[in-house]
């Protein structure tokens, strides 16, 4: 069950390159190149298949049929289709607005969701950037995904943008604290904070969702405020702020904002795996098959939380974070730590 | 304990997700509209039609325009009957007011048009306006005699000075004077 | 440390949560709400004056459009208003018909609240169910009356046609249904901990206050008094049939919510009675051709699904009213918002907006 | 609206206003009382009769008079609601005015729920309300001129906006 379907088309490429090039130091380098092309492909095709999933997923839990016009019955087509639309509207830029500031926020929210992609390790062997302070680094990047929000949400000079930018602020900095917290009892069992590491020591032993439920639902409810789903959607709560930051942008632009937000949505399905799903292990099938399986069954767990519940009030959210979900992390990772100490000191 | 409650909500949507959907395909399947039903354009049985101009007094936003013309043998014929249905509000009365019960709706819903213009809808057909035209020269042939010497009947129109004979709707209507 | 400033945030017209062209201005303190002030007027067609031009048959469509997820009632309180005028005797068989239907009425137009409450609060797959469910009640009315929202059923001196037993069957059909679904509701709403700690506690309304804006309907019995001009006045067949006046305690919106959401069951209960005790004879009452009452002025209320719904009609003896004046309940329990908004949040006034279930063709009438 | 107020009520307001009037063929007399004795009235309505509730506020134009008409209902248990079949009464109190300059004393310190309904009738019947808290247009935008309800009211020619229309359909 080694590198059966990535690793062995990277390394066909690899010799497909090699021998165009004849160099290995540069074929390493573009070798690069097609690794970041993979990892964008990703995204986009993430941003394609999931907005039609979540038609579906919303259109069925609504007693709905959803998209099926374009495309055949099933509305194959429909994220084509929206596509183009959205490409083909009208780009409006308020008056009065931030111009500079107004046109960077939705190139500068997507960079650090597609930042993120590097670290991630799809299969074994299989990972951009195998970082030895992975952990450490993944969040540091999503953690800069809350200023162009605000830098959206103020240029945009519109009060409902401005209210949505000051909230996903308040949002997002109180939900990173319970979400490291709970990673940090992952990073201590593992003793590593490399992703690779995490993922073997879960084909080792047990997953992490078992040994730290406590925390698998610490950041379960944190990862959905982080990509701002229901019930914690409210940077966009289009029933108050009508669309919080985005509300002034319109075609390509918000089309920017809504790839971000898949891409959020699958790095956490991913994370997700990734920590507490033991990654790409699995039985009989390959890795990379396992994987995807688990990330896509927690984007329907995303899906199906934002299709059910509906969303916190601001005040209500954010004490909930700061009064029991870190306390709770602290709790946890105490315990863990007893535990992580009780353990090594019996082998 | 707090958390069952989105549970349960959980497994609701869960269950429809897997169940059956309410919804269908549109203008491939369409709702059996009832008997009853009142909406689409306006159909006139053009033969019974008296020209009484019932349906159009009734309406309460003057949806409808006639033209009538009356006949050699002094009998009124529609020329035309606009149904404004942009004005229109399907309440009705006009199909309840027709006395000889000659009007009724095709029960199409699918009325929507692209224009304002599209909403002004010619209720007469073609049939009913070659039918017009053999009922105009059937009584130009046969004209009835003039009721006043002094002022000939003429195939005119806007001129219907006496009303036709009552048809046995007549009897439909009640009398009662309101209690106080 | 500079001084901090508040602003004003208008809601609406074209806001996604004012439930048609409500424009709220906000006064706010960051997300405090210091004082919310409704604008109304974006939906006034004049109807008052509309009326002054036709007769008394013609008006009744018009009242369709005025609470339209609720014609039935309004129907209902405009013709009991002419025949009070006209001194008409409408036949046992047509009052008892309209209150069976002005009930499912009540009852869709309660689901329209849940489900309007539900997708501001952001839940949009409980809407979804309510609409399901709500659609069952207008394929009832489709059947009966031939229109799924402005029905023009209730006519002066009774109702338009008689029902027929396939309506009658099918009735009871939905009754059957209607604590299957509201269990689903329970499930998926009420007993949500989410959908709770955002409705209990919020936009607290005293007795007092809500008497002070002369609030009605729900809105008024989920302070807790049982003002229901079904039981004040005991018009048309309802004091023949049993229902409870539901009432809150608190006042804040998850009264308002469980008010409503009860009223539900009443209403079954009272078109259930209506069905069984459906009794024979004529479903109108002999009214003449031209319609032409004494001289004279009437001001009769029924309970509508917002509250009181009043029609003062004043009569010159023609043919067409001389002055309708239509106490509209949402137009009036809009006094009340801004003390169920003022000292909340953002999110709260939109739970506020809803709460109050203003419809905007009735408050603009 | 179970009971019209009786005569001997009506009677005991003639006592105590000497100004009130009544027709006493009718059946369901209107009282009648002047501008300036309004608020004296219903405060003795609400306070000494329990007439607690302000129902409906409206105004008919006469074409020669305005006239404003209160209907009010008095419920001594509404706060219990217990069935008490004769305290269940309702008065109409009309008050008749002038038609070039109609001013009435607002009522809203009285029964403050009517602030609504008199912005209303100031809207569209265009009464003045004098101590009204905030007497603004409510239906009408600010800068409309007329008030629609009036009998002599004439709407202007609605604006000529021309059509869009699309063609080939």
């Amino acid at each position: 069950m080694e590198n059966l379907t990535v690793g062995a088309a990277a390394e066909w490429i690899r010799s497909v390159i090699l021998l165009i090039l004849g160099n290995e130091l540069l074929t390493d380098v573009v070798m690069k190149f097609v690794g970041l092309g993979a990892c964008i492909g990703v995204i986009l095709t993430a941003a394609i298949v999931l907005t039609y999933a979540e038609r579906k997923v919303c259109a069925f839990m609504q007693v709905r049929l959803g998209p099926n016009r374009v495309g055949g019955r099933f509305g194959l087509l429909q994220p084509i289709a929206d596509m183009l639309k959205l490409m083909s509207k009208e780009d409006i830029i308020p008056d009065g607005c931030d111009r500079i500031v107004w046109a960077l926020s939705p190139m500068l929210l997507f960079v650090p969701s597609a930042l993120i992609y590097g670290l991630f390790p799809f299969d074994e062997g299989v990972v951009f950037a195998d970082v030895n302070v992975g952990v450490f680094l993944l969040l540091a990047i999503s953690s800069q995904s809350v200023l162009p929000f605000l830098m959206g949400g103020y240029a945009s000079n519109s009060k409902y943008a401005f209210i949505g930018g000051m909230r996903t602020v308040a949002q997002m900095l109180s939900y990173e604290a319970p979400m490291v917290f709970s990673l940090l009892g992952v990073v201590m069992i593992t003793g590593s904070m490399r992703m690779t590491d995490i993922v073997a020591a879960q084909a080792e032993n047990v997953w992490f969702v078992l040994l730290q439920p406590i925390a698998f639902i610490i950041f379960i409810i944190s990862a959905t405020a982080e990509t701002n789903r229901t019930p914690f959607d409210l940077v966009e709560d289009e029933s108050e702020i009508v669309a919080g930051p985005f509300a002034e942008y319109s075609g390509m632009r918000w089309a920017l904002f809504f790839l971000a937000e898949y891409a959020n949505l699958l790095s956490i399905s991913i994370l997700t795996t990734t920590f507490f799903l033991g990654g790409w292990h699995g039985p009989f099938l390959p890795g990379v098959f396992w994987f995807w399986m688990k990330v896509l069954f927690m984007v329907f767990v995303f899906m199906w939380f934002r299709w059910t519940f509906p969303r916190t009030r601001i005040d209500q959210m954010l004490s909930f974070s700061w009064k029991v979900l870190l306390p709770l992390a602290l709790v946890n990772m105490m315990f863990t730590g007893i535990g992580v100490y009780v353990w090594r000191s019996m082998m | 304990m707090f958390g069952k409650g989105l549970i349960t909500g959980m497994r609701v949507t869960l269950k429809h997700f897997f169940g059956k959907k309410e919804t269908f395909c549109y203008p491939e399947e369409k709702l059996p509209m009832p008997e009853r039903f009142r909406g689409g354009h306006l159909v006139i049985d053009y033969k019974k039609c008296i020209a009484c101009q019932l349906c159009s007094m009734a309406c309460p936003n003057q949806a409808i325009e006639l033209k009538v013309v009356t006949d050699a043998q002094r009998k009124r014929h529609l020329t035309s009957y606009i149904h404004h249905m942009g004005r229109c509000m399907f309440c009705d009365l006009c199909i309840e007011n027709c006395a000889i019960h000659g009007l009724h709706w095709d029960q199409n819903y699918e009325i929507s048009a692209y224009t304002r213009d599209a909403f002004d809808y010619e209720v007469l057909t073609d049939d009913d306006r070659q039918y017009l035209k053999e009922v105009m020269e059937a009584a130009a042939a046969n004209p009835a005699p003039p009721i006043v010497p002094k002022k000939p009947a003429a195939p005119k129109p806007a001129e219907a000075p006496k009303p036709e004979p009552k048809k046995p709707e007549e009897n439909k209507e009640t009398e009662v004077k309101p209690n106080e | 440390m500079a001084g901090t400033e508040t602003y004003t945030l208008n809601m609406g017209p074209q806001h996604p949560s004012t439930h048609g062209v409500l424009r709220v201005q906000l006064e706010l303190d960051g997300e405090n709400i210091l004082s919310a002030k409704p604008i109304m007027g974006y939906l006034h067609r004049g109807i008052e004056k509309l009326l002054e031009s036709r007769t008394y048959v013609q008006g009744v469509p018009y009242t369709d459009r005025l609470d339209y997820v609720s014609s039935m009632n309004n129907n209902f309180g405009f013709c009991r208003a002419v025949e009070e005028l006209a001194g008409i005797e409408v036949p046992e068989r047509a009052e008892y018909i309209r209150v069976i239907v002005a009930e499912l009425n009540r009852i869709a137009s309660h689901l329209v609240f849940i489900g309007s409450l539900a997708i501001d609060l952001g839940a949009s797959t409980g809407m979804l169910y309510t609409f399901r469910d709500r659609e069952e009640i207008l394929d009832l009315f489709n059947l009966v009356c031939g229109a799924r929202m402005t029905f023009h059923y209730i006519r002066v001196g009774g109702v338009n046609r008689d029902v027929q037993p396939e309506f009658i069957e099918k009735t009871y059909k939905f009754l059957e249904h209607v604590p299957v679904f509201m269990e689903e509701y329970k499930k998926i709403l009420l007993g949500n901990e989410i959908f709770m700690s955002r409705l209990k506690g919020i936009s607290k309304m005293s007795k007092e206050t809500a008497l002070s804006h002369n609030m009605t309907g729900p809105n008024i019995r989920a302070t807790g008094i049982p003002y229901d001009i079904r039981k004040v006045d005991g018009y048309s067949v309802y004091p023949r049939f049993d229902f409870n006046v539901v009432t809150g305690k608190n006042g804040d919106n998850w009264d308002r919510f469980n008010v409503r959401y009860n009223e539900i069951f009443e209403s079954a209960k009272i078109v259930r009675q209506a069905l069984d005790g459906l009794p024979e004879g004529p479903f109108m009452a002999k009214v003449p051709k031209v319609l032409r009452p004494p001289k004279g002025e009437v001001f009769s209320r029924t309970e509508g699904t917002r509250g009181e719904l009043g029609f003062y009609i004043v009569s010159d003896g023609s043919t067409k009213p001389y002055r309708v004046h239509i106490r509209r309940p949402s137009f009036v329990n809009m006094q009340g918002l801004n003390d169920m908004c003022r000292g909340y949040l953002i999110g709260d006034s939109v739970a506020a907006f809803s709460a109050i279930d203003p419809l905007m063709g009735e408050v603009d009438c | 609206m179970k009971t019209y107020i009786g005569a001997d009520a009506l009677a005991l307001l003639k006592e105590k206003f000497h100004s009130v009037e009544y027709n006493t063929e009718e059946a369901k007399p209107a009282v009648y009382v002047p501008a300036d004795e309004l608020l004296q009235l219903l405060s003795f309505l609400r306070d000494e009769m329990g007439f607690t509730r302000m129902e409906n506020v409206t105004s008919v134009d006469y074409k020669t008079y305005f006239e404003m008409v209160y209907h009010l209902f008095a419920w001594k248990t509404l706060d219990t609601c217990q069935d008490v079949p004769d305290e269940n009464v309702w008065i109409t109190v009309k008050v008749k005015l002038d038609h070039e300059h109609p001013v009435i004393p607002s009522v809203t310190s009285v029964f403050s729920s009517a602030e609504f309904e008199e912005r209303e009738v100031f809207d569209l019947m265009g009464i003045d309300f004098t101590g009204h808290p905030d007497l603004r247009r409510i239906l009408l935008w600010e800068g409309f001129s007329g008030h629609p309800l009036r009998k002599d009211y004439k709407q202007a020619a609605p604006p000529f906006v021309e059509r869009i229309t699309r063609r080939g359909h």
